[in-house]
């Protein structure tokens, strides 16, 4: 077995998870924190970035068969560029994909348990309040897609 | 048109214009006849016009204060600024959503009608290109302090016909600033010839008698951004800027956290900015100084916030700035309310009265830390030049490319993206990694020395986990993020 | 007995202690015992102990926070102290009840009752002798920092025998700073005996292998206090303590305002009571510095309160004083809530870690502003050993006689309260009116010429307006009372 | 008409007020500064300074045939302190004058306008909140004196 073989099987054996920054959101410094953390914590991590749709994330998870997408949105429009997004996976065939939201998802300090209503009927699975870094989240990662 | 770092003839202006007012409905509006425009900004009186009051402030040594702040509906927005200015704000802002900085004037429309429906803000600021010159003006006519567009927005020429034709006299933004930290994937070539027009329209008002004030955006991603690199492209602006005929720039700076380095780069920002506005032969410029609060993120406990704003204005008075960007003790969490935003602003007016008559004092420190920042701005900036072939803007664009100039975080694609930045063990911000940074070995050699020092007294290597420790400490309300030690 | 600096035999504090435990029942307790005391004493954890807390911080050049703050109710005073402590207070208070302070234990008794009963605080702070040694070390025993009482008591010789007792392990005070600007009436001789007391009560615990701090009261009447007047109030008590067996001293300044000044005063406090402590032969002394956020008339807007505590913190960390006693933002109004004292301790905390690596820059500014501190310092301390004809004790009562020490705005009438100060241009603070205060004339002339050039620039005479306005001014958001001028 | 006699005359045509700060508070910064703006402002001011009880107000304002008495109270303990302060008054035949009380007067940030009621049924005249200036009150006093 050669090394690059090696290398492709350990590879596979780990987790995906797809992450970026959703719609017209250019915050780009706790996406690179979140590629950083999630690859030292052993996951495979697809990073495309900020400025993405709803279908650059979706493609990226069919392409790179991932088991999460984990959305980030930071400025405030979260609640326009979220919406419709799991009946997107669902026509897409990955209607279980997990589906986490966080950041700064709404605009202004808002009751947090309304914000959430919205977003679980939304269909994301784990939804996260301001200040949540991507350390405190790793425990629900863990437990969601198994060791 | 090939891109030039040369003025845009009023032929090639008025062609382009024709199409730029065409990009939404609002561009219709009769009162962008550039007659009628210039005839309303010269009724604007002098206490409402921004760059007079600039003036007049950096005469006086006086501090302004300028809060962050916009919301979708007009009439809440108009409440808004109202309320700031009560607080103590001196010069009003209306900050721009980011729809509208992305030019989807669709979306932001639909923000807009959501957010009047539902009474409650779905957009992340005030969308002044669809509520138009009409919308622009009320807000003009409503509040009793000098308005400025502030953004983020690669093409803005919409955006800065409709703001200053309705008597707004200032306008945030650059061909770098409001792309590199702003954008994914527009080109800085692009970016900069828009730019180009938004100062030719400055240029156009400026030779018919109206001082319009522009300003660069110095803090550009707001995180751990050495002085020289956003000094430079301060710099680099201003030259561009003033080339189209603007005449009042005010240069910017994001706050590092390290009294020191902060002051210096202040004072090296204004001095170069002169020293380079002469070299090239821009003569009459009225040149002030922005101070930016701690821009990156923030403590969520909002007495810390107040601190860390309050330390801010500390900072600022002392480099005595013309203008200070607040803050608010909401900021870790969202757009603030008004009273939050309020808050920010009564705190840091109140700092920059109590240290109104105090300055740092001269001294070797300083001195060394400004001649630091000012060698290497000048690599920067001859390096540009060189790149270019004596060509400013055809220099920046190469320089980016080849990552001679390179702003850490941001997300553009042209932007090379390899320098990462670390603090020191005063918790100046240095550069731990150059990438292809246009720095001569003497610099790196100094500032890898410094950050090896820091990480020896911490016991550790030096890795980009220190930038990673770096990124948070503030947050967590330390400013060097050093491994907990114990106690 | 005579006054004199000279360390109370064992005998006489043995003897003199029969009487002081008398003065109210409390003194009764077996607790009081010195053996037992002393055993208890021994059983206080490192961590808890107040002077090696201090210790330790100064070797690590940490700034330590400390609050203010006591109620009358025991059960509401453990609550307040642990709030305080999970916010983030690395040393707790008791601050003490004024009637305690004057001695009226009858009335704080009755104050005490009806706090009780009505469940509302009628007394200014924590009544610590009515409640005894008992209710002192249920305080102790259930908070996890390090005691002080903090008071402004001119014969505080039953309270300390209570609070050591108790194992709170540090005592503000002193024979001056606890007399003449807390009351009118006491002799200075009278209160320099009565903390000679307190200070040989800490000298027999100290012989017997039990740290305690002492930390004299820098702030003084809080308003306006030249630093060169507090720094030698400061020196002289700490030579009194010294003498009586102290080893562990905090030697205090109030915030003046100006950045240089103040960490000029703090750095010279530092120098010059080291140099006196070891001119008159006391060895191994333990000295650090507390630094006191503005301790004159406060903003009532909580959010220019906030920022003026935040600021005072940014002063404290530069001058890398030890300890830095907060306020809150309800300081203008009346005592805080536990949770508005809270406030003031997290920005405090945030500030200090932030600062923590940095320090002012060594120049020529400082430099002078230190000389001249220390001059003027050199010429109060010689002229007390001066009329003292070689005693300390007995040249501060005459000094103070006379008016060659003066204390601005202090209530008693042992003060000559002749001295009256304004602010320089810079907001430096500094002496309009000498009085009868011992400095030589080229002291005078110095403070003279800029209190000149300050009224000059504000085109008024030199006069007592000056100081009113300057009263006035923090409270209204200025470091200088300068007249209002058109914008 | 001598000199002295002129300004003797001039002296007794002010009004008088006693000042000065109740019970066992030493602040005695504002008391100075009151001191200084009445006598400004033309009245004839009687100081008693710091540590003053009811007693030595009633007795200067005897003495002095005062118009009011303007008590201070800084340190929270104002409560206790003031209490049967009109009732002394009455005892020794100044039932009218008037009583002012200002500064910090009762413990804490408390809602005014029940510590105004306690003050008044106590029998002062004028109660001002925290933060009132002694020129913020020029206005009453003018008033209840007379120009
Ligand atoms: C730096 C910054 C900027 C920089 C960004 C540079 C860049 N390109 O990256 C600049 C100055 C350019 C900028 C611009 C703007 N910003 Co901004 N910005 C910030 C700031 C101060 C810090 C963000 C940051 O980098 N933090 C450090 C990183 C490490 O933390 P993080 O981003 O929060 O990410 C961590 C966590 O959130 C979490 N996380 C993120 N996603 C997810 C997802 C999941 C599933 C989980 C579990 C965790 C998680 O993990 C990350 C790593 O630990 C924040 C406020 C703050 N936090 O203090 C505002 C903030 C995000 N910005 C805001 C806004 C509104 C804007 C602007 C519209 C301008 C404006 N009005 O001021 C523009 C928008 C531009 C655009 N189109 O997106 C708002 C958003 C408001 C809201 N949601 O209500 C904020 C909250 C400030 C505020 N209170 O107003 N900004
Ligand atoms: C300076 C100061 C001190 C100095 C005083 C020096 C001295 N001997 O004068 C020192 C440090 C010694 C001190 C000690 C104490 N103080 Co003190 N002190 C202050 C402080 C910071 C400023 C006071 C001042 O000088 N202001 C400037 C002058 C010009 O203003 P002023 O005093 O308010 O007076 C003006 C007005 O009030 C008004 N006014 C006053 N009386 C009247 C009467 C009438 C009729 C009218 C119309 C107007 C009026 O006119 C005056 C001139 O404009 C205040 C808080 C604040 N205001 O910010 C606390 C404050 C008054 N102190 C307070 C306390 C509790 C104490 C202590 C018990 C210690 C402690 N727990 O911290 C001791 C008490 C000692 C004692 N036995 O009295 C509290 C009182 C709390 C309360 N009422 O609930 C305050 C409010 C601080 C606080 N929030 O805890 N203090």
């Amino acid at each position: 077995m050669c090394y690059k073989n090696a290398y492709k099987i350990w590879r596979d054996s780990l987790k995906t998870i797809v992450i970026g920054v959703i719609g017209a959101d250019v915050h780009a410094v706790g996406n690179k924190i979140i590629e950083y953390t999630l690859t030292k914590s052993g996951y495979n991590v697809v990073n495309i970035g900020v400025l993405s749709s709803q279908e650059d994330f979706i493609n990226a998870a069919i392409e790179t068969n991932a088991d999460m997408i984990m959305v980030s949105s930071l400025y405030g429009h979260g609640e326009i560029d979220c919406r419709g997004m799991r009946d997107k996976c669902i026509e897409s065939g990955i209607e279980d994909i997990l589906l986490y939201v966080g950041g700064n998802i709404v605009v202004g300090k808002q009751d947090f348990s309304e914000v959430k209503e919205r977003f679980l009927e939304m269909g994301f699975n784990r939804i996260y309040p301001p200040g949540t870094s991507i350390d405190q989240a790793l425990k629900d990662i863990k437990q969601d897609l198994g060791e | 048109m090939k891109l030039a770092n040369k003025k845009l003839t009023e032929k090639e202006f008025l062609e382009q214009r024709q199409e730029v007012l065409k990009a939404w409905p609002t561009g219709n509006d009769e009162d962008l006849d550039l007659d009628k425009a210039l005839a309303f900004l010269k009724s604007v009186p002098e206490d409402k016009n921004f760059a007079l009051v600039l003036n007049k402030a950096k005469e006086n040594d006086d501090t302004l204060i300028q809060p962050r702040g916009g919301v979708p509906v007009l009439k809440e927005h108009i409440k808004l600024l109202n309320y700031l200015a009560d607080s103590g704000a001196d010069l009003l802002p209306s900050t721009i959503d980011s729809y509208t900085r992305h030019n989807r004037y669709q979306e932001a429309q639909k923000g807009l009608e959501e957010s009047e429906l539902k009474n409650r803000a779905l957009l992340n600021g005030f969308p002044a290109v669809n509520h138009g010159v009409k919308g622009c003006k009320e807000v003009f006519i409503k509040v009793s302090k000098p308005l400025e567009a502030r953004h983020g927005t690669p093409d803005a020429r919409l955006l800065s016909e409709i703001i200053h034709a309705s008597g707004w006299t200032s306008n945030e933004g650059g061909g770098i600033s409001y792309n590199i930290p702003y954008a994914k994937s527009v080109p800085l070539e692009v970016s900069i010839k828009h730019w180009q027009y938004v100062d030719r329209l400055v240029g156009y008002y400026e030779e018919r008698g109206v001082k319009i004030n522009r300003e660069p955006f110095g803090p550009l991603t707001g995180t751990l951004v050495p002085p020289s690199i956003s000094n430079a492209v301060m710099i680099i602006e201003a030259l561009l800027a003033a080339e189209q005929g603007v005449k009042n720039i005010t240069v910017g700076y994001g706050m590092g956290g390290n009294l020191i380095q902060d002051v210096a780069a202040v004072h090296s920002l204004y001095d170069q900015t002169l020293y380079y506005l002469d070299k090239f032969g821009y003569k009459d410029m009225e040149i002030s100084t922005v101070f930016h609060q701690w821009m990156g993120g923030f403590p969520s406990d909002e007495a810390e916030a107040m601190a860390l704003i309050s330390y801010s204005s500390s900072v600022a008075a002392l480099s005595k700035a013309t203008k200070l960007i607040t803050k608010s003790p909401h900021e870790s969490v969202g757009i603030p309310t008004m009273e939050a935003n309020g808050l920010g602003v009564k705190a840091s007016k109140f700092i920059v009265n109590m240290l109104k008559d105090q300055t740092i004092s001269e001294s070797k420190d300083l001195d060394l830390e400004m001649n630091q920042i000012k060698k290497e701005v000048e690599c920067l900036i001859e390096t540009v030049l060189k790149v270019g072939e004596g060509d400013l803007a055809i220099g920046t664009v190469r320089a980016f490319e080849q990552g001679l100039i390179d702003i850490p975080f941001a997300p553009s694609k042209f932007n090379a993206g390899k320098v990462f930045p670390a603090r020191d063990n005063e918790g100046r911000i240095r550069i731990l990694d150059f990438g292809n940074l246009a720095m001569n070995d003497e610099i790196k050699k100094f500032h890898l020395n410094k950050i090896e020092e820091r990480a020896k007294t911490e016991g550790r290597e030096v890795s980009f986990q220190l930038t990673v420790d770096d990124i948070y400490s503030v947050s967590k309300g330390k400013l060097i993020g050093r491994p907990l030690r114990d106690l």
